[in-house]
């Protein structure tokens, strides 16, 4: 076994070049930020230049074929940009194009379609939103209504979805719709990239406590055939190559956990009853925990991403990880409350620990960031550890 | 033994249910909490109409003398609505440390103004080095011409920036043992070099920061005596923090009973969502938590009532309490899904609340800690 | 509100009484038991006499009428019993007679069984075992095989039972026996009496862990009519009648935690690192709450103890009790791992701490004792509380 | 990166899973376990027989010089059916304590007769003051007339009643600093003075106690430097718990397996167990606690294979396997019911190894508290 990626000369060289390029495009007063998803105006105006410059490079799918927008690198050089990139605090576009939506065109879009949306998507020319989940079809995805009728060349949609986006604008709606309404549920739909200002659409944002999420209203949408995704009514597998991904299918290998460690650190320079801290016994006994589990984690994002990259089958890993993250979202908001009383929950100037991240995250760690409930990760793992029945596999994706 | 209420406490409980149903929906508290004061004049003066906001007062000073029991009753019903009022510090801190510490004279003059409303108090204890044990009061006041100068910041102090006093607690003295040398004060609001400004934060309660910068107080101010601040509050901390149980309680009921609907009424999978086992599993656990607090807490209150030592029964029922508050609000959550993160659905409220009460008059630790004390070990 | 039990000057006489009583008719130098449900043979006969004359004194069952067998006695006077027998550790004989089979035949048993059983019951000149469970029945009771086939004024009994007594003689067999395959699930059964030494009944012990359960085989056995309690096929209800009590809805007022006491006394004489074990920070944090969740325990088991005895309409509460006091079972044997490592796994007489209840809770406790396993707790629970539907109100019981 | 076995390694896995298979069924180990002894010695015979014993001895002195990776995915199969065996004891704790410490004669004259399978040693350190920190080691050992005079108890040790030597790790001086003046001493178990008793209980392996008194032991039998001793052992035992993480990541496997096989097989309510919910939850349960110590293991074994520190990895290694190990049967018995406490079904053989092995070689507790220094708290 061998758990570390080794560099060659020839990449090491290479991070300097990334180095360098950083250098040149990034300020060099970056302000960490509260919660890098959710950029002020001007963060947005500045991140939509520099994500911009990282996809001409090819930089942001370095390991897809450069016909595609990719970088067309190999993996080692994939994570030393992804490394790099991580040092620094850069403020992000919600935008699944790149991490949810390009698999699914990988493995199901026509060669034309791939042409047509994988470099865009790539270059950071559009920002992509996932529309699946609605109103009365949350956990049970394969129970949402919005319907397409085939007209023509088009197909026309009625509807609403839910949960979706940001409060930053989108070019691209990847989008799940009943296309036969009287065929069995998961052989009813079909996916769809919808282009975001086609007459018919609204967009009403939700008012929530963490995040900034919208509700898509469809009102006589008509979009071409030519951009569903997959056979009609095959959307559900269509989907399947998403959700592996965004269920932690993918791993990761610079999967600090950033809270934990900023705990650690406050607790370590935090005097409290004349010691820091984390000489207390008690709380000593906790944050080691944390940072055990915090281990845990990212030793499974990086045999996930192993497993991804080495085209490993994979099973029940992916919500694995997923649901660890969720979990550990909620048990660390706890311990920072338990340690930190009052000062968990301000963000104001003078009196916030940090610049309100752990006030920021007793919120974030509620909302279970990135696919679906704890619940649905774990129908997913006991489907794909086969308790009760013969275990299923994973889906495929790119 | 007989755990049911009296009937004069089932009609506390029915009078203050059906007010709060009529007069603090869940509109009303969210616009509260979006204002800036989270106050309204209005909704106090029906409170003191009520009778509610003299109830720890005696009768010869023109209030009703209520059992602990009886107040826990409706803090119960003002939990389950999370009704934002300067009740608790006011009519229970605020009343109970003027009975415990106060000259007749102070009794005679501020009790009857509470009673008819016309008196807010606050009560600034903690401070930027947050805790709720005699040593983490570090504030200065020093004597000077036979009056004392407060200098110091006192933090998260909730309802300080609507009340008409507040009542500080600052050292006077040092000793060995920290719990000599505080003495309580009570300052006029508009008294110069005091400023307080309102925290920003997730919060259930607007709390601030208090600022005393060589605030004068007369010595006539002073409640009980001179050093001896920590032996009146003590006891007041302890029975107050059992009342507030009482509103954790019925928050925790709160979050239960908006869960328990939506495992009803939401359908996935063809059925509602509350037969399946992982929702039922957190709907255990949410009922469980509120329950824990309920049982420890009503035991502490009639504790109390009955002239018991209470202190072990009130540290487990604060515990239990942040502990089962929190709890059933992170259930209510896992229940539900991303609709319990719209703002317009109201859950939230009860999220945050619980999260602030959970250190408010000492957290799980701070208890468990005092417990290990009193337990002996 | 009123937490406590009052006693008048003539329960206080009655106490002394009960204390005098004790104080003739228990041994002065009573050991310590490691398990009291599981006593020696020496204990064994010793127990069963000092039962015996409990039972006379009506004392087993100190507030059911006198003409069964009963005290006839009020609630106070039953609680003085209960504080009174509970200060000394006797040993106790498995016998279900009393707690679970008597309540079921006070519902549903004719004038005639009810003189016929209950006596010997409460006079302890019988003991009995409930025999519900089968192989392929464990969590869905419903799904039990054992046949009865009427015959004339008998029913013939054939089939298997599972997890039943202890290792010591039984006379009466409370048991669940299918009396009409063909109806539904719950209209399908029939509850009987059965003379344990009825032809044609084997008894096979089994080998576990922690305590002593047989199974039970049926070959032909004959079993009275009269010997049906409640209506043919309508078992089920007579069995709620049971489960309910066993699934914590009795009750108590004297269930201190005695495990958690024995801990927090342990830890604070045993000498660690220079200091009392109790000193530790993260010990006593971790002690302290245990001894919260144990007054959380006995709190609800007043509550229940007050529902049953003042006839409230109960719910949730019994499974609620039952539930919490198993998880707790296991919690508690974890931290005592935690805090004493290898001393917690000893029944050595040089080495275990206490005389070994320590090494018999870690098995013990995984045996969730009572009633069946936390998850059926759990499905009663959520009936209860009304998860998703109505809620089901308790059974009746006595 | 590669987180996949060698093919060799492919080779130690399946080999030893045949062999296991074949020699070491479920109702042997249970034999063994309520034997005197716990301890076949053709088993014992075999396993030398299989290279298994030799792994750690370089071949200079007659061993395979394996890697500790290769050691590990043999550990998880022993683990997987509970292999009772003195392998931890003698080829991994006595082996890698001999190298560190011994001199080239001891090598020379020990490690071939561990590599023939002729010397089975036992090591004590644990003293009735539990603990494996250098602290706990209070048991004396004085010099006189050229030789070591040991006096007092070693409790809680396995194998000792199997052994034919005790290395026993005594105090020979005081010091401020507890790791210094500490020795180990290799003791012919038949020394004058030298008893052992094995303790009853619910434990997975035999424990013993071993009584010291007045037990000579010539200078030639100390291991390294008279009061140098725990430098020699700290990294042992550091290197060895790691090896026996992988143990109880088998060892948690094999719950796993068994449970899993049970959800599928147990109907009730007319499916499968594994179909409901809980039950799913308990299996999820089960695997994440496996896995958690899995991962950790064996980046720690690769850490030790490429030379990397290791201290760090290694308590890691050990608090996720204590506690996934003892999660796993936890969740296997919550997922089973009353069938798990039958004898015959064999599940409780890893639950008693779960709790053994969760305090043996430091428990979570000593292992975070050594996180914590290491990481700077």
């Amino acid at each position: 076994m061998d758990f570390e990626l080794h560099y060659t000369g020839e990449q090491e060289a290479f991070r300097e070049e990334v180095k360098e390029w950083l250098k040149v495009n990034l300020p060099e007063d970056m302000e960490p930020l509260v919660d890098p998803t959710n950029p002020t105006p001007d963060q947005y105006k500045w991140a939509r230049e520099f994500r911009s410059k990282l996809g001409e490079k090819g930089w942001r799918a370095p390991t897809w074929p450069q016909e595609y927008g990719g970088g067309g690198l190999s993996m080692d050089k994939a994570s030393v940009i992804d490394e790099e990139l991580a040092k620094h605090p850069i403020p992000q576009i919600y935008d699944l194009g790149v991490s949810l939506c390009a698999p699914a065109i990988m493995v199901w879009g026509t060669e034309e379609q791939k042409q047509r949306w994988l470099q865009p998507i790539m270059r950071a020319e559009i920002a992509v939103f996932q529309l699946f989940s609605e109103p009365d079809a949350g956990s049970d995805l394969a129970a949402i209504k919005t319907r397409a009728v085939r007209d023509g060349d088009e197909y026309v949609l009625n509807g609403q979805k839910i949960w979706n986006g940001s409060k930053y604008p989108v070019d691209l709606l990847y989008t799940l719709v009943v296309t036969d309404p009287d065929a069995p549920r998961h052989n009813n739909m079909s996916a769809f990239m919808i282009d975001a200002d086609t007459p018919g659409i609204t967009k009403v944002p939700l008012n929530m406590i963490a995040h900034h999420k919208n509700e898509f209203y469809f009102d006589n949408v008509r979009v071409p055939a030519a951009n569903r995704i997959g056979p009609e009514n095959e959307g559900w597998r269509v989907a399947q190559s998403t959700l592996e991904v965004e269920h932690g299918g993918g791993g990761t290998l610079v999967s600090r956990n950033h809270m934990v460690h900023k705990l650690i650190e406050y607790c370590k320079n935090t005097i409290r009853d004349g010691q820091p801290l984390s000489k207390n016994e008690g709380i000593q006994q906790t944050l080691v925990d944390l940072y055990i589990k915090a281990e845990v984690g990212r030793l499974w994002g990086a045999r996930n991403y192993w497993m991804r990259h080495t085209r490993q089958s994979s099973a029940y890993e992916g919500p694995q990880s997923s649901l660890h993250g969720k979990l550990f979202g909620v048990e660390l908001a706890k311990t920072i409350l338990d340690i930190l009383g009052p000062y968990a929950m301000v963000n104001d100037p003078t009196w916030a620990p940090l610049i309100g991240e752990f006030e920021h995250h007793q919120r974030y760690s509620l909302a279970f960031p990135g696919g679906g409930t704890p619940e649905v990760q774990k129908v997913v793992m006991a489907r794909r550890l086969g308790t009760g029945k013969p275990p299923q596999r994973a889906a495929a994706t790119y | 033994m007989d755990l049911s209420l009296t009937e004069a406490q089932e009609m506390i409980k029915n009078t203050a249910h059906s007010f709060l149903e009529q007069e603090c929906s869940q509109e009303r508290v969210r616009e509260l909490d979006e204002s800036e004061t989270g106050f309204e004049p209005g909704l106090w003066r029906r409170m003191v109409e009520m009778g509610w906001v003299d109830m720890m007062i005696p009768e010869e000073y023109g209030g009703s003398g209520s059992s602990f029991t009886d107040l826990g009753v409706l803090y119960e019903e003002m939990g389950r609505v999370l009704l934002p009022s300067p009740h608790h510090s006011t009519a229970v801190l605020g009343v109970l440390t003027i009975l415990e510490a106060g000259t007749a004279e102070q009794k005679g003059r501020l009790l009857p103004a509470i009673a008819r409303g016309e008196l807010i108090i606050a009560v600034a204890l903690t401070e930027p080095n947050y805790g709720w044990e005699p040593e983490s009061v570090q504030m200065r006041a020093s004597r000077r011409d036979g009056h004392f100068v407060l200098d110091g910041i006192k933090l998260f102090i909730p309802d300080a920036h609507i009340a008409d006093k507040i009542l500080c607690v600052a050292r006077t003295s040092d000793s060995d043992d920290p719990a000599e040398g505080i003495t309580l004060f009570l300052v006029d609001k508009g008294s110069p070099g005091l400023s307080c400004r309102t925290l920003s934060g997730w919060m259930g309660t607007k709390l601030n920061e208090v600022k005393f910068e060589s605030v004068e107080v007369a010595a006539e101010n002073v409640l009980g005596s001179v050093d001896k601040g920590w032996a009146a509050l003590a006891p007041v901390l302890e029975k107050a923090a059992v009342v507030l149980c009482a509103y954790m309680v019925g928050g925790g009921q709160g979050a239960l009973d908006h869960s328990l609907e939506y495992t009803r009424t939401r359908v996935q999978f063809g059925s509602p969502i509350g037969t399946l086992q992982r929702v039922q599993d957190h709907m255990i656990d949410c009922v469980n938590g509120v329950d824990a607090a309920r049982w420890t807490t009503y035991e502490a209150l009639w504790k109390i009532d009955v002239g018991q030592p209470v202190s072990v029964a009130a540290a487990v029922a604060k515990t239990a309490s942040s502990e089962g508050f929190h709890k059933a609000c992170d259930s209510a959550h896992r229940a539900h899904g991303a609709i319990a993160l719209v703002k317009e659905y109201g859950l939230y409220m009860y999220t945050k609340s619980a999260r602030t009460l959970y250190y408010y008059l000492g957290d799980p630790t701070h208890h468990r800690r005092r417990l290990a004390q009193l337990l002996g070990m």
